[in-house]
């Protein structure tokens, strides 16, 4: 047995779909985050509800880089179909767990090979009915891999008691199951791999989220009214968050809500009654992926040009058409950037942890309403739907702002005086009134056709001109609403990234790693769209700037381009996307290509 | 508060709450004239201004065509919102949750309800939003120059499209099918009967589909054409003699001679009261409706009148348990949970 | 009275839409278009159906020049709505011509007037019954036109006959107003303005046509089996003429139809449809306007995931949403390019006239099939409905390109063994088959989910790169089919100019001004995406590159941008768009703005 | 050409024209066992595999869901195109103009035709499009994990999801509201009626469509639901026995007992016989196809078999009038209008 090597490694867990493994996999993560051990778990499952591979990984890392490993160290093998590709995934020197039913054979003498009798110990488990003996069986691995590992068995309680909603039945009887896994571990198995957990404090403090669930209280928080979504994943479980939540946080004695949360028959219509709403004055959203956005299109650009208040997120998975429903991406990016037909332009928002989801699920209202705009909050799969640490979320640190609107009094004030589309304030930004306000000079007739000042019909060449350049100059006040990039500027950086949203992590192990080989980088982190001056000033000091994403046409090196021609010889494109989240290997190795590499062939992605 | 109480004795110019016909007007219609869109229009400004209700108070929408148009030019005192072809229900639907109190006027074309707008439709009348959903149709597209609608009757022939060979959408067996809680049919050619007919409609609660044969005097206006003037005046066939008594009015009922009544009590304590024609025909049975919906269809008969009519069904709105206050003058106090909550929050992630 | 000025003004007619003044106008220009002088007329309607006011604008240049002119040097007034506005219109020095029953005051003294007694003239044509003298009116201001600048009344009555297909009546009775008119005009107005016509030769052999006709005629001619649409301004037109001449030009012995026509329900369903016939072997296309486009994104995703032939005609109006549908634009560039969510790169065709509509129009299909992918031609209003002269269509120079098709004796001579998406020419494109075909290996099963190359369902992270690899690699063979840019380069050019679509007669007559002036400008015309090699060699041979286009956000210029970023800081953008066709004037104004300017403020649009 | 031809004294394996059973299979499903949507496609198999239509001749179609994912499951040597979510129809229509001798089997479900795809399941009955429509019904959206879809029934409660408000839709009325030729209605359960009305459904021309409740065993299948086998077994109300008798097989409609039987013909001479059960139902009529219906709809009846027919209507493509050879075999010569055309052309252009 070689050195121990303790809290960095990464698991991956092969299971049937529809089996109840999820349970045992958050089981084993959420244990583990109790130990102090910074972790992170991705779930590869397929498009599918019950009987196809499905895997699990788990990352332990002492320094906390928690992107996706690419290579597991341990594997544990449940599902014969998945077997074969299981054991030869196992890095070498690794360790591979199996159910011992399965009889297929070992072709590998590079790892560390355990049996596990799961059918035997579940069988044994009296407090098991046999209905639930293969679900509960998944719990059995969990045991033999923490007393193989070292994962605390009381950890392990917690995670299942809080999964059970501390229901004591179902905790005990899966607790159960783990610990007889352990136990026949104790009794059966010899450890003779390196791999150990050692309890940690560095996750004291935090808490583990989902971005769905982030994103879906932060809306809250943002006070929202409105929600309309269809089911699509990997968006669903944000609107399914809202349906958990509302009804706690907003609770109210009379009993009555101040919310609607409507499943609409489909897109179109999950829009068009967002959009209804935040003209009416609400706090209106929708949540969707790939193609709902598609059949966003057009509600989009009446948004934009009718000046509606809207948010929309767009939890990505991968495309184009229906593509790989349950893998991710960052794939929507210039589609959404040049939505929807004729001239304009789009606020986007782009979240890179579980607090930022939480953080832009309020702030977007803010934005939304003050421009009266749609905002596009993206998001992806890999963030929305696992289980990520986090720091702690923040209640928001300014009052909602609920942007321009005249009401009774200030009708009254005005004399009736106003128009809808005035730029009054010389920021593009007009007032508005809401349907309701009791004064006769109140309303106003919307419409996607053109309207002049007053919101009336109108064909006018120049109306239309002015209308579109206030239109512009209001995006240009938007730059001063949204957050703005994190940029870190290193002495002597040899380049510099940019890079958004989930692959931060990747990024930022890819980053420290090629520090430590004596390779200087600076970071800058865009977080939204427009572009903030602190982007071209970023690309102005280095000589190469390197844009990392994970799709494979290098979307926002295009939209760089696009917005500083004079400043994008500079930048080069990393671009790559399979499904899977960001590994710091293949960010690592599109870097070093492009500083190993003449500027004029790397426009290509990698 | 803008809004004049009524005056005892007001002049005969001013309704119940002291507003002239003048205060719901909008502005000039830029439709053809003679289109049955326009004289929609101005039964719908005469309903509002006779049923006293503020304009303020009334809320429009609509898609896109001459029809989707026409909130422009009634009602300049509500306020309204023209969004896209065949989408107007989605629209409408989110914006009536922002304050429940007000009136929703929705109209649509044939083509903007019939093809293109068909889900949405559908939908918005499954969920029985509250809201007098109007199609104004005439069996073309006017404002492409006219095309044939998925209302066209099989055989009908038009300039440049040939000879429509598809079975028509009857709106009024759709939204039956759907579970409408309120389906009439009138033709813009009989005011009197569109107006009754709108009362009664922005008067219930739920969705009420009107069906409005509103002749294309540009594109389809041949004589023997289903959605011409000439043919409804000829055909019109109304079910019922029809008389809307609002809430308030108890004693005009009692006015009214006796016999062959009928009379249907709305959500709000108004009635409709239907006097018998010809048949025997009762609005309040489904599947009578369903037949005799057939057997017009089947002989090509443009019958007109409350067909359906259920008033106790909750509308979609009421499902949701809102409060009181609008939603859309809720304050961040309403809206944001307090700071306490956050810690729970955070507790509750693991 | 000044000098006369000859073949060289342009004209504007105000009436009443709704009124029948179309054919009056048509005829103007058809006539002028006759005797041999260089013409170019433009509607300018509202978008509604009757009694709104509508312009419409006729340009004779003996020089060729024929894009729109800013300011008319005759001016007819028909309408009271408008007359006011009219009469200011005029050119100073110019003519206003008014129907004399208008009542209104002439306040400028720096033009000639001319009043026209159209009610009486009608009124006095015995051969026109009551209820037609509002529309045969507008025949009046034909003859009195004509009579005052000299419009060879044969040549009008030519064109009369060519509206009413040679039909005696109607056209004597219109022709029988026209001389009435200038029967009137000569016995009662006496000329004192310059502007007259004088015969010409310089349009022999030329045709006068309308874009959509031309595209619907194009089409046919590439053997178009299935088209599907929904009808909107201003691309109904096109399928419109399908429905006209599909029966004359495709009729058989048998009276049987090798083609079929569907009026869809909506666009998404017409794209649909479309994909279903592409995919099935027919040549199938679809035609739409800017909405229709953004309902169709997420059926453009899935062609091309999936590799379905389909052609999409967009002719462009002006957004954003609902916009001023009857005004143009060149607004849908960006949206197309990026059309849908998920990585995805479009075919895009740029015709420039009618012959190009023509021509792209057949070759769009080969396109289309060769390359199993949908190819989207972006016209505009203006090109689409108006009437321009053209050079006569030419018969498709080479025969149909029906692409990698396998059928039954394929199949046998493979033995059945081939797989839907293997690469097996190494172009990226694979070779397909299509339903019907009697072998038992002909069948795949076609998705917009995550394939492998034998069309089988797979979520594997590599299959899916590698088929997104080969699809750019396709698009990269694309390179080889679509039309070239047109070049034009000009020794010792101060910059060059890019441009594409209807503005191409702007661009010419404003560098044709400047060349006057001494400014050379090299010009590209740009009539394809993906780009090829001519356009980076044209930037490269040129400090500053001007990109010309009518939109808000200088779209094509974001797009070379993104597209060779080591030339970005080359290129300007001039941009603008009202709704009204492209004039000399702005892009002559647009050009010399960045000459005399600093490259790093001129990334603005105009 | 593989077919080959039927051979004399085939052994009982083989059909009419010489395939067996594992001609027609799929891919091996991945699907919950025990879904309804793998018995249906099962009794695709068996039904295509007796009537010994060559797998060739058809052509599959399937919009998004658990349910669209099935014409993987059957019929592999078929070509088929899952789609997009909603939008099968529109496919379906466009393709089938390429070759008017194919069948066409389209699968859908509850949400991808009664919610997102209502639009377009209503036009494609509307135009009488020749094809089978199949919608796999269990009142959920499977593949999404257990959402409402819109043919829930009222009261219906599911995890996480609360409890349904909205009026279900009723894809058999909607079918015969929008004129559809064909309309069934069966359960999963019920593998042998499936099977002889999937027969009738394919040998039929023009629009027929299928509702077949089809229970999503994970996500709705508690006893009490409509959706559900337990439910669906306790409660299924057959209208009638059922056989389909195709065209070539006169002699076996003699051996059916005589007495209370109705036979309807189909367009190819295959004739449904339908034995009366308890009640008399007439499938021809179409308001008492209403009735029914609506009937069924107030009692929450699970009524199945033939609900309409109607077999002279022309289809969608008929109406076309297009040649014999399929348009997907045309070459230049016929699709290229002739080089001296052109002349002509810009003769006519002015
Ligand atoms: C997405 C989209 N497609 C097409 C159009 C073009 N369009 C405008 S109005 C109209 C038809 C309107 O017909 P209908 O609803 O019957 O109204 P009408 O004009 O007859 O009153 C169409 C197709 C559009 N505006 N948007
Ligand atoms: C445009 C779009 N929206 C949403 C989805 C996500 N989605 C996939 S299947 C499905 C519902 C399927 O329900 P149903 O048609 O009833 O089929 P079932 O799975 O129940 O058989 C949804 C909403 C999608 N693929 N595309
Ligand atoms: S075109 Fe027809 S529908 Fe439109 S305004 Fe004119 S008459 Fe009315
Ligand atoms: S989730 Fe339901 S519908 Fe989907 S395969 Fe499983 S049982 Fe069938
Ligand atoms: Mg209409
Ligand atoms: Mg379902």
């Amino acid at each position: 047995m070689t050195q121990k090597i303790v809290n960095d490694f990464s698991i991956m867990i092969g299971t049937v779909n529809g089996s109840g493994s999820s349970t045992a996999n958050t089981t084993i993560l959420r244990a583990i985050f109790k130990m102090g051990i910074p972790v992170s778990g991705k779930n590869l499952f397929p498009s599918n509800i019950q009987g196809q591979p499905t895997w699990y990984t788990v990352r332990v890392n002492k320094d906390g880089f928690l992107a996706r490993d690419d290579q597991p160290h341990i594997v544990i093998a449940m599902n014969p179909a998945s077997y074969t590709r299981d054991l030869a995934d196992v890095a070498p020197g690794g360790v591979f767990f199996y159910a011992d039913d399965i009889k297929l054979p070992i072709n590998r003498n590079d790892v560390t090979v355990y049996p596990m009798a799961i059918k035997q110990i579940i069988r044994e488990q009296k407090d098991v009915p046999p209905h639930l003996r293969d679900l509960v069986a998944n719990m059995v691995y969990v045991g033999v891999l923490a007393e193989m590992i070292g994962i605390d068995l009381e950890r392990i309680y917690d995670a299942l008691a809080f999964h059970f909603k501390k229901r004591e039945k179902p905790t005990m009887m899966n607790f159960n199951a783990v610990k007889a896994g352990a136990e026949w571990a104790r009794a059966n198995l010899t450890k003779s791999d390196p791999f150990v957990l050692e309890p940690m404090d560095k996750t004291n403090g935090l808490i583990m989220a989902d971005g769905n669930t982030a994103a879906a209280l932060g809306a809250i928080y943002g006070g929202l009214q409105f929600a309309a979504w269809y089911p699509i994943t990997p968006a669903s479980s944000l609107a399914e968050a809202l349906n958990d939540y509302l009804p706690m946080l907003r609770k109210r004695e009379d009993g009555k809500r101040t919310y609607a949360v409507v499943q609409a028959e489909d897109e179109l219509a999950a829009l068009g009654m967002a959009i209804g709403a935040g003209w009416a004055g609400l706090r209106a959203m929708t949540s969707t992926s790939g193609p709902g956005l598609s059949l966003m299109a057009e509600f989009a650009g009446l948004a934009y040009y009718a000046e509606v208040p809207v948010v929309i997120w767009d939890v990505q998975r991968i495309g184009p058409s229906t593509g790989l429903p349950t893998r991710t991406s960052q794939g929507d990016l210039t589609f959404v950037a040049h939505i929807s037909h004729g001239d304009k332009q789009s606020v986007i928002l782009l979240p890179s942890s579980i607090s930022e989801c939480f953080e832009f699920g309020w702030q977007a209202f803010d934005i939304a309403e003050r421009l009266q705009m749609p905002v596009f909050v993206l998001s992806d799969l890999d963030l929305g739907m696992n289980q990520w640490m986090s720091k702690p979320f923040e209640y928001p640190n300014r009052p909602m702002d609920r942007g321009k609107i005249l009401r009774e009094e200030d009708l009254e004030k005005l004399d009736g005086n106003w128009g809808r589309y005035l730029d009054v304030d010389d920021d593009g930004i007009p007032w508005r009134t809401l349907p309701g306000i009791m004064h006769p000079k109140a309303a106003y007739f919307t419409r996607g056709t053109g309207h002049d000042e007053y919101a009336r019909y109108s064909e006018d060449p120049n109306v239309y001109w002015r209308l579109m350049q206030r239109l512009k100059k209001k995006y240009k006040t938007v730059e001063q609403y949204v957050p703005r990039p994190i940029v870190q500027q290193v002495e002597g950086a040899e380049a510099g990234l940019i890079f958004y949203g989930s692959t931060e992590p990747a990024v930022e192990e890819a980053r420290a790693r090629l520090a430590a080989a004596g390779l200087k980088l600076s970071a800058l982190r865009i977080r939204a769209l427009p572009f903030t001056e602190e982007v071209p000033a970023f690309i102005e000091k280095h000589n190469t700037v390197i844009v990392i994403e994970m799709n494979r046409d290098g979307q926002m090196c295009q939209l760089l381009c696009a917005a500083y021609p004079a400043l994008a010889p500079k930048l080069r494109s990393v671009a790559y996307v399979d499904g899977l989240p960001a590994s710091a290997k293949w960010v690592q190795e599109g870097i070093l290509q492009h500083l190993s590499q003449p500027a004029s062939e790397s426009v290509q992605s990698l | 508060m803008t809004q004049t109480l009524p005056l005892a004795g007001a002049p005969q110019q001013v309704n119940a709450i002291g507003l002239t016909r003048k205060d719901y007007l909008g502005n000039p219609t830029t439709l053809c004239q003679g289109c049955g869109h326009n004289s929609i229009a101005n039964q719908i400004i005469t309903a509002c201004y006779e049923m006293s209700i503020p304009p303020e108070k009334i809320v429009k929408f609509s898609g896109i065509g001459c029809s989707s148009k026409s909130p422009n030019y009634f009602l300049n005192r509500s306020f309204g919102f023209n969004g896209l072809h065949g989408r107007m229900p989605s629209v409408a639907t989110g914006a009536l949750f922002a304050d429940i109190t007000l009136h929703a006027i929705g109209v649509s074309g044939d083509g903007d309800t019939a093809s293109i707008g068909m889900g949405q439709f559908k939908h918005v009348v499954r969920r029985n939003v509250d809201m007098l959903y109007i199609v104004e149709n005439n069996g073309v597209y006017g404002l492409t120059k006219g095309q044939f609608s998925a209302t066209a009757e099989v055989g009908l022939e038009l300039k440049k499209q040939g000879v429509n060979q598809y079975m028509p959408v009857d709106i009024c067996m759709e939204a039956i099918a759907a579970n409408a809680t309120f389906v009439a049919r009138s033709f813009a050619g009989d005011p009197k009967q569109v107006k009754e007919l709108l009362k009664a409609a922005i008067a219930h609660r739920g969705i009420a589909v009107f069906d409005i044969i509103s002749p294309c005097v540009t594109f389809n206006n041949q004589e023997n054409a289903y959605h011409s003037y000439t043919w409804g005046k000829d055909h019109e066939a109304p079910l019922h003699e029809l008389l809307f008594v609002p809430a308030r009015d108890e004693i005009m009922i009692e006015d009214i001679e006796p016999g062959a009544t009928l009379e249907v009590e709305l959500h709000d304590g108004s009635v409709i009261v239907l006097k018998k024609l010809e048949r025997d025909y009762n609005p309040t049975h489904r599947w009578e409706a369903l037949k005799m919906l057939e057997e017009a269809q089947r002989n090509n008969w443009l019958v007109t009148g409350l067909i359906y009519v259920e008033s106790n069904r909750p509308s979609f709105t009421d499902t949701f348990h809102l409060v009181d206050t609008p939603l859309n003058r809720l304050t961040e106090k309403d809206l944001r949970p307090a700071p306490e909550t956050i810690e729970m929050v955070n507790r509750m992630m693991f």
